[in-house]
């Protein structure tokens, strides 16, 4: 399963990085989303999985009964999912502002600050 | 009174959610609620909920009924493989008149066999209807109205 | 041992619907298509969350249940916002 | 997009998705929720609101402006942190009330700080979705 | 006391406006021309109460940590330059007054200059390497302004840039130089390191510190090949020529050699490269000097040529070189200072440097005429100036050395006395031509100074046996590193060496009566124009501008795909091509076990990525995004991670509400890139991606440590009064994490909200 | 009180920022509440520099859970200085604002954004775990991302949509990196990390997480070959904005790559240090060509950051106590200098309307003061001495000659002449030169308020007179750093 | 006993969800699919999901689960008649053998709208 996971993990990436490369900024964006996910699936599975058991105290106990998942990893991904949220928002929009400016979403239209 | 009901209704959702049925939870509830409600004022329209259990049931057995069946249908069409014919948009005139029964009528049609509501026209005065099977879009019509309709007014009354 | 087959069975079932559903969402043809089929996927996806929740015995998996309902109804009503925008935009 | 359906369903769903919200931000010390998933709920029910009626009834309905919300989450959210030091104890550091509340559990600044998270996850995203979908200012665009 | 010396122009110099605004210029001058005035008074004080043996250096702590203080050491030789320093000084501020007239750039002039003169004051005075570097670079820095004064001119603004690039690389060859001198001895003092050379003399790297040193002194003082700054830098006023570009600045790089002459001398590296550069500067100097007919470059070539004599007779080393160097030195600081000012009063007067249409300024300007008549006496080497002193020595010295500079110091000595006739006889006994403006005496602001010089030339001359001796054998001893018995006098008796002499003004006078015919030599011959270094110099900066924007266009070329790919390439070969060749295949755990239900959440993530990949419409590839969201969620949740499933479900579905909004108004279609590139990227990305599944298999060979787990576990009930330790960790155990989460939250609503309302016009 | 101290330079701005966030139409508010905020913080940043002078380090764990459990916020020399740095940096650009944005820009959010944007870079500076670490770049970073796109030009759009991209693939390097850096170690306190690294048994898979962070911080300090974004944005938002990003947030990466690269991966220098130094002189090399080849004072200005922060991470890469000492002087006379620069281009820009080099001339003409005020930042810059440039240069020089880098050493010092022909080329084309006659004649300037032109030119005199502080009175700032303190 | 029930439930459930994946793939045009699928996906998850409830048996778990099958039930067709709605209003192609079109021409008659035929 640890397999399994890294290669979802691997595609994920694979697909974030071919997205960010094209020449579209839509895509650009969901590329960083799908590496968003990519990250998060990294540090879901390399922080140590455990099957089904999720992190909670049960009635009448004072702490969680092993296996249970490591906390921690899923704290620091939700962290990173909000974080990853407020950016996509913002690049959504700023997307749509360049767009509003440009009448066009190709990057290639997009390098007027970068000329000599 | 709408307010009040729908504020108990809400308090009810509490204790549901909750799974705790004591009184602390239902006063938390019905606190919460006053809150939502607070907060939605004029926005919800008035309502009248009285004693109408009996048509309320009747419409939900049927619609479950009708649910079942429209299953049955559809799997038999996918299953054999027979074409379907004649499908068509129809326009059912509606005697039902306030928007929520508008809304259950066409939620009602759309979860039932071989219907799906797509609108309604702008002056409330006709849904229209998706019919799968519209060879004869009359009846479906006539079922329609004698059917959901019917009963919902009879809810409503 | 029955009720342990018919989970299995009706988490591969529903599976299977799912790579159906994701069919319709490659043949489209219209945007319209697809996100029915996305609604489907996500509706189909309550199913076998209950499905694992009786699988694993976790009961907590079925909040994530009522989240996917509120998720699929809002995403269908977004994409038919979008659709219907887009039929303003292109007259 | 008004249609009366789509109208009149919202006008009957959202109550209840409000009251799910604060159920997952309440309970979320406890069990699967918390102030995000209270927070995001809570949104995602006003913006059903927004996508049927439209940003302008959706503001009036909200009573207060998404960015107060914003701004009273973060203050909830500091004061949250802040009552450790007036506790005499370090930063952030969880101050409980000796009492148990039903669903809740106990408060404490933990909770406070919470309230605070579904307080700012609700105004920036009603925030985002009234200045995305207000078409008021589209025309002189 | 050296220090307070040293501050006084620096402490002068802001206010100068006050002083300044609202006088005439002459009477700026008088009053600044006090202050190196009383300097000069002060350093001759010290002079003449100088007792060598008990000199000890002035030291104030400033940067104790890396050696650097304020050291000034007070011996011969710094006396000797800051007598010149100051006494050119007060007739350059004397006659600038007088020369730039009234206003705010006369101001600003004076302020330049004064901080110029504390530079060069503190540049001969320190004790310290590193301090000496600092004035050094203010000195260049100084000299930069002035040169640059006229700057609405391109030609200055280019001089200006020319000569601080140039003395600017020197300057941090000479500070390489000095901090691995530092590095060697420890220590920046100068006394100490003259004190006990031994450590550097030994020294592994001493071969760099010499010929870093050497860089520095050499583009300070213009040796060839580095001496095409100082023509060009002649685009400044003339009182700054005088000053910087001849008695003082450029004299620097002489000092400093002769500085550290002790040090080094008598290692073949230091006094080879000096006699070289020196003397092929000494011959050059003079040969460019023979074409010139501006005044000022007359005087600038000529300058070169001393300076190169200066450095070759440094190298020479013996005592009676050193002495000569000294002794030429501060003639040369006084005749060509005293050249410079005239040919600037003329200018003044004029309104020509030419000297074909200069001619009969003797009876119209008649101080002029005396002191340039006298300074070129002196040039020329002509008894009893000091200049006359000065040459014999010179050829004395040259006599005893290699035939090739013997011939060269011949050579540069009728270049000399061509180039004196020209600059300081011609314009007043010439016959009469027409000039811009007609010429007329100044006052006596831009003669006093003049006058002045030119006698302290006569005076030195005349008194050489005694005063002369006496200044020059105090100055020489701490260039040679030892006490010089120096005996000067004027008259040695009919000699082969006073023949010589003779020879070289006949010569001399000779060329300057084929002037003309000299005036249309070439520059250089044939294809050696190709290698003027001044040619180089723009060669370079074209080549300079030339790659910079090739490499700026070919980096920083508008494509963020382009950046993007670096930035990945980068990633893998710097990390992935560790990581892949430290890694142990055999080494990996491999547990390719799967249940089915994982599998569907595999299938949908991958269907919902590929689907992305391959989407034509922009609305397809967000709903891909919301199925891979959907599967990751359902990872989430097969794996313990409720809280997590929850958020990421409402998350994926407000993204797609956001996009949906955002993106309804765009074209359906989307088909930009070509199929080249997508097969380019599909391998960065793969690879990539490869990379991230084997860390993830090389991470899980080993377990972690699982304190924080255990930790968070025991503490989250008890500690956190919570049962959903995901949630007592983000509200409780690491709340600030929260904290700067829900900020970024907020900021990104306000960011939105402001981009989207606040669109401004143009841009 | 130290606990409360430590946290100020955070819960101040954070607080300032939920103040103007509440009084969004009263600009005057706003304002008051930037400035005074920001002051506060640099008075607090002299307590915390006085008492780790005096007692040495501090550190609080947020919420009193003890390390590694809890996050811990450390201040010590480095973050104490880079706190007060901070500190003043507001402060200088709030006033400047004042003069200089517009009422727009200030009534959507300004000041709030740039209050967010110090409690990110405050954040990171203090503390001492690394995934918050990460939390408080984002902060940093998103605030950035608003305000450099704030206003919706058209150039801006452009530009932000680089700087955001290329900023958001850092983040994810940064994320992954702490995400394997806690599969390996488990652990994401910085000094537990330290402690747990040594002991570990791979320490090649140590170092090539390592080498992921080179990356991320790479990317967000504008290293070679990742620096792209820098010269794409930085020149496009409204000057006080590029002023302050142009001084702390390339630095805030530099910082991250201090702390990390001497307190957490110590364990294999040759690579780490390796990579680095190489980078260090490509980007020294590729930054300063870069700026020879424009002609726009901000865009030059740009490029000369990433030139300069290849000198900062040639530092880091010798590793010895004077390098590190060098770079981290380095950093504090870069973000004054750097600012200023950046606020003088501002002025010049209120005057004449453009940064173009070619449509602009005669300022030293009809503004001595301002031409002098350049001439202190930019020879600084350059590494004239004894402004503070060239104490850092000569800290950097000498440490590459102890080291015998000479390769290093010796490209370091080509740059800085050419970092002089940049400055000079302003200085010729702006200031000495004559407005070229096919360019009309405009003085926006002199049509101001004595309060605006007093808001514009007081920032940048405060920050002139650090520089020259920093250069004479250098002693206790080059003795300041030494090493970050290696077990906190 | 109970378990052969709710697991005979289980089993049925799917296979309905499965009818409708079978229906969205099969139906000719998208008002025919969402006809088909709309109900045989909420009748199948409700199945499922109320099965569970018992299985669970709780109260606490039952009302959970009764909460999310009203919720579909009250939304899925809303959301079936946006989706048809704007599938219309897109002029998405009815199946050739529509023979009726009332909508259509009660649009018609209030505009005269170009026809663009839009695949995508
Ligand atoms: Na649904
Ligand atoms: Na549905």
């Amino acid at each position: 399963m640890i397999l399994f996971l890294a290669l979802i993990t691997g595609i994920l990436t694979t697909v974030g990085i071919f997205l960010i490369l094209r020449r579209s900024l839509v895509k650009v964006i969901l590329g960083l989303a799908f590496l968003g996910h990519a990250a998060n699936m990294l540090i879901f599975t390399i922080g140590r999985i455990t099957k089904g058991k999720a992190a909670f105290v049960p009635e009448g106990s004072l702490s969680p009964f092993e296996p249970f998942a490591d906390p921690l990893p899923q704290a620091l991904i939700l962290t990173a999912i909000v974080i990853g949220f407020g950016v996509q928002a913002f690049l959504i929009v700023l997307f749509k502002q360049n767009y509003k400016s440009l009448k066009s979403d190709d990057l290639d239209n997009m390098n007027t600050t970068d000329m000599l | 009174m709408a307010k009040f009901t729908l504020n108990l209704l809400l308090a009810l959702m509490w204790l549901f959610l909750t799974g705790d049925f004591g009184i602390v939870t239902f006063i938390e509830g019905v606190v919460i609620g006053f809150g939502i409600i607070y907060l939605m004022e004029g926005v919800l329209g008035r309502s009248d909920y009285t004693k109408k259990a009996y048509r309320v049931l009747k419409l939900v057995i049927f619609f479950l009924w009708e649910l079942l069946v429209s299953n049955f249908k559809v799997a038999a069409e996918l299953l054999t493989s027979r074409f379907l014919s004649s499908p068509a948009i129809v326009a059912v005139p509606l005697s039902v008149k306030t928007d929520l029964q508008i809304t259950l009528l066409a939620n009602l049609i759309t979860l039932t066999p071989g219907t799906l509501s797509i609108d309604v026209s702008e002056d409330k005065k006709f849904l229209f209807v998706h019919l799968m099977y519209g060879a004869n879009p009359d009846k479906a019509i006539a079922d329609i109205k004698s059917g959901f309709e019917k009963k919902i007014l009879e809810v409503f009354e | 041992m029955f009720f342990e087959f018919a989970v299995n069975f009706s988490l591969a079932i529903t599976g299977f619907s799912m790579f159906l559903v994701l069919i319709r969402l490659v043949m489209g043809p219209h945007t319209a298509d697809r996100v029915v089929a996305v609604d489907l996927t996500t509706s189909i996806a309550i199913a076998f969350i209950a499905l694992y929740a009786i699988k694993s015995n976790e009961t907590y998996v079925l909040d994530a249940g009522l989240i996917l309902g509120f998720v699929s109804f809002l995403g269908t009503v977004g994409y038919a916002y979008y659709l219907q925008l887009r039929s303003k935009r292109d007259e | 997009m008004s249609t009366l359906i789509l109208r009149t369903a919202v006008k009957y769903i959202i109550p209840g998705m409000f009251l799910f919200s604060l159920f997952l931000l309440f309970r979320g010390h406890n069990e699967p929720g918390g102030g995000f998933v209270g927070g995001l709920v809570a949104a995602a029910a006003i913006i059903l609101y927004t996508l049927a009626n439209g940003v302008e009834k959706a503001e009036k309905m909200l009573h207060v402006s998404p960015q107060k919300l914003i701004a009273a989450g973060l203050l909830v959210a500091l004061l949250a942190g802040i009552t450790g030091w007036i506790a005499g104890k370090e930063f952030m550091t969880g101050i409980w009330l000796d009492l148990p509340i039903p669903v809740m559990g106990k408060f404490g600044t933990p909770v406070l700080f919470d309230i605070g998270v579904y307080l700012l996850v609700t105004g920036m995203v009603v925030k985002v979705i009234f200045t995305l979908a207000d078409t008021r200012e589209e025309g002189n665009q | 006391m050296t220090l307070f010396q040293i501050l006084i122009p620096f402490l002068v110099a802001p206010f100068v406006p006050l002083i300044g605004k609202k006088r005439e210029g002459r009477e700026l001058g008088i009053i600044l021309a006090f202050i190196p005035f009383l300097l000069f008074i002060s350093f001759l004080f010290e002079f003449i109460n100088l007792k060598p043996a008990t000199i000890t250096p002035e030291i104030y702590q400033w940067i104790p940590s890396i050696g650097v203080d304020l050291a000034f050491r007070s011996d011969g030789l710094s006396l000797l330059f800051g007598l010149i320093i100051t006494g050119i000084g007060t007739a350059v501020f004397l006659f600038a007054g007088g020369y730039l007239g009234k206003g705010m750039e006369t101001v600003k002039f004076y302020i330049y200059i004064l901080i110029f003169m504390g530079a060069m004051l503190g540049i001969v005075f320190s004790d310290n390497l590193l301090l000496l570097f600092i004035f050094w670079e203010l000195t260049s820095f100084s000299s930069f302004l002035l040169i640059g004064f006229k700057h609405k001119y391109l030609a200055s603004r280019y001089a200006a840039l020319q000569a601080l690039l140039v003395t600017g690389i020197g300057g941090l060859s000479l500070l390489a130089g000095v901090i691995l001198i530092n590095s060697v001895t420890g220590t920046f003092s100068i006394s100490a390191i003259i004190s006990d050379p031994s450590m550097l003399r030994e020294s592994s790297l001493l071969v760099p510190i010499i010929i870093l040193i050497l860089g520095g002194a050499f583009t300070k003082s213009a040796q060839v090949p580095f001496h095409f700054w100082l023509p060009n830098a002649m685009e400044a006023p003339t009182p700054v020529s005088a000053y910087l570009h001849s008695a003082t600045m450029v004299k620097a790089g002489v000092f400093l050699v002769a500085r550290l002459n002790p040090v080094f001398t008598g290692i073949g590296l230091w006094n080879d490269s000096l006699m070289i550069f020196g003397g092929a500067t000494m011959v050059v100097g003079a040969f460019l000097a023979l074409k010139q007919t501006d005044l000022k470059k007359i005087l600038a070539y000529t300058t070169l040529s001393v300076l190169g004599t200066l450095i070759m007779l440094t190298g020479y080393g013996s005592e009676i070189a050193l002495t000569t160097m000294i002794v030429y030195l501060t003639a040369h600081a006084l005749y060509k200072g005293t050249l410079f000012l005239t040919a600037g009063a003329i200018d003044h007067s004029t309104g020509t440097r030419d000297v074909r249409i200069l001619g009969g300024l003797l009876k119209k300007m008649p101080f002029t005429a005396y002191a340039g008549i006298v300074a070129a006496f002196s040039m020329a080497g002509i008894i009893p100036m000091v200049g006359f002193v000065g040459k014999e020595l010179l050829y004395e010295t040259a006599m005893s050395g290699e035939p090739a500079l013997f011939f060269g110091v011949l050579f540069a000595g009728v270049i000399m006395v061509y180039s004196a006739i020209q600059a300081g006889i011609h314009p007043y006994f010439a016959p009469e031509k027409e000039t811009p403006l007609s010429p007329h005496e100044g006052d006596f602001t831009l003669t006093a100074g003049t006058v002045t010089a030119a006698t302290m030339g006569l005076i030195l001359g005349i008194l050489a046996s005694n005063l002369l001796t006496g200044m020059v054998s105090l100055a020489v001893s701490p260039v040679a590193g030892k006490t010089v018995d120096v005996s000067l006098g004027l008259w040695h008796g009919f000699n082969i060496i006073l023949l010589l002499s003779l020879g070289t003004i006949i010569a001399g006078y000779g060329l300057y009566t084929v002037r003309e015919k000299l005036y249309l030599l070439p520059q250089v011959y044939g294809p050696l124009e190709y290698l003027m270094p001044s040619k180089l110099y723009d060669k370079a900066l074209n080549l300079l501008m030339f790659t910079a924007r090739g490499q700026t266009s070919f980096f920083q070329n508008g494509y963020l795909r382009n950046y993007i790919i670096t930035i990945f390439a980068t990633a893998l070969l710097l990390v992935g091509g560790y990581f892949f060749y430290h890694l142990d295949l055999t080494e990996l755990v491999i547990d390719p076990s799967m249940e089915m239900y994982e599998a569907i959440a595999g299938v949908v993530i991958i269907a919902g990525a590929i689907i992305a990949t391959v989407a034509k419409s922009r609305l397809y590839a967000v709903m891909a995004l919301g199925i891979t969201g959907l599967g990751v969620a359902l990872v989430f949740i097969l794996y313990g991670a409720p809280d997590l499933a929850l958020t990421q479900l409402s998350i994926e579905t407000l993204s797609v509400i956001l996009f949906v909004l955002a993106i309804y108004k765009l074209p359906k279609f989307l088909k930009l890139s070509n199929r080249n590139s997508k097969i380019r990227d599909l391998i960065i990305a793969s690879t990539m991606g490869v990379f991230i599944t084997f860390v993830i298999l090389a991470v899980y060979v080993h377990e972690h440590s699982t304190e924080l787990k255990n930790f968070f576990a025991a503490e989250s009930l008890p500690g956190g009064k919570g049962r959903n330790i995901v949630n007592v960790i983000l509200v409780d155990f690491r709340a600030i994490d929260t904290m700067g989460e829900i900020m970024v939250l907020g900021i990104a609503a306000i960011g939105i909200f402001g981009l989207v309302k606040l669109v401004r016009k143009g841009g | 009180m130290m606990n409360i101290l430590i946290l100020l330079p955070l819960v101040i701005p954070f607080f300032g920022a939920v103040l103007t966030l509440f009084f969004r139409e009263k600009i005057t508010v706003q304002r008051t509440v930037f400035s005074v905020s920001s002051g506060l913080v640099f008075i607090v940043s002299l307590f915390l520099l006085d008492h780790v002078f005096t007692s040495g380090v501090f550190s609080v764990q947020i919420g009193g859970w003890k390390a590694p459990f809890g996050i811990t916020f450390v201040v010590d020399k480095l973050s104490a200085i880079m706190i007060s740095i901070s500190g003043l940096m507001a402060f200088s650009t709030s006033i400047y604002s004042f003069g200089s944005i517009d009422a727009e820009r200030e009534k959507f959010g300004f000041y709030t954004l740039l209050s967010t944007l110090f409690v990110g870079i405050n954040g990171s500076f203090l503390t001492g775990d690394l995934f918050n670490l990460y939390v408080w770049f984002e902060v940093m970073l998103m605030s950035s991302f608003v305000l450099i796109a704030l206003g919706g030009t058209k150039p801006q759009l452009e530009g932000a949509v680089k700087y955001v991209t290329l900023n958001l693939i850092s983040s994810l390097f940064f994320l992954v990196a702490v995400g394997i850096l806690y599969g390996i170690v488990g652990t994401l306190n910085m000094a537990d990390l330290a402690v747990k690294i040594k002991t570990h048994q791979d320490p090649w898979l140590i170092t090539t997480v390592a080498l992921m962070f080179i990356i991320a911080f790479g990317i967000k300090s504008a290293m070679f070959p990742l620096f792209f974004w820098l010269p794409a944005s930085y020149h496009t938002p409204p000057a006080v904005i590029s002023a302050v990003f142009a001084g702390m947030l390339t630095k805030v990466g530099v910082y991250a790559m201090i702390r990390v690269f001497t307190l957490i991966f110590t364990n294999n220098p040759e690579v780490t240090n390796g990579v680095l130094i190489v980078l260090a002189g490509a980007t020294m090399l590729v930054g300063v060509l870069g700026a020879a080849a424009q002609n726009d004072i901000r865009r030059i200005l740009s490029f000369h950051i990433v030139s300069q922060i290849g000198y900062m991470i040639m530092g880091l890469a010798l590793a010895s106590p004077l390098a590190i000492a060098g770079a981290v002087f380095y950093i504090i006379h870069h973000i004054i200098v750097k600012t200023n620069l950046f606020l003088i281009g501002g002025i010049v820009n209120e005057i004449k309307g453009t940064f173009a080099l070619n449509k602009l001339g005669g300022i030293y003409k009809a503004y001595p003061l301002l031409g002098l005020l350049f001439l202190i930042p930019a020879l600084s810059l350059a590494g004239i001495p004894p402004l503070s440039g060239f104490w850092a240069k000569f800290s950097l020089v000498k440490a590459g000659f102890e080291a015998e880098a000479w390769f290093i050493t010796g490209l370091s010092l080509f740059v800085s002449i050419l970092t002089l022909f940049s400055m000079i080329k302003i200085w010729n084309e702006v200031f000495w030169k004559d407005l070229p006659e096919d360019v009309e004649n405009i003085d926006k300037f002199s049509g101001f308020s004595t309060a605006k032109k007093r808001f514009l030119f007081i920032p940048v005199i405060i920050l002139a007179v650090c520089t020259l502080i920093i250069g004479f009175f250098t002693a206790p700032f080059l003795m300041l750093p030494q090493v970050p303190h290696p077990n906190w | 006993m109970s378990e052969i029930i709710l697991g005979s439930f289980l089993i049925l459930g799917s296979l309905v969800i499965l009818l409708a994946g079978l229906g969205v793939v099969k139906m000719p045009d998208i008002y025919l699919r969402m006809s088909a699928t709309t109900k045989a996906a909420t009748l199948g998850i409700s199945v499922i999901l109320i099965s569970t409830g018992l299985h669970f048996g709780t109260t606490e778990i039952i009302s959970r689960t009764i909460l999310i099958v009203l919720f579909l039930m009250i939304t899925a067709p809303v959301a079936s008649h946006l989706l048809g709605r704007a599938a219309y209003l897109n002029k998405l192609p009815l199946w050739e053998k529509t023979v009726r079109d009332d909508l259509g021409d009660s649009l018609k008659n209030k505009q005269t709208t170009e026809q663009e035929q839009e695949t995508n």
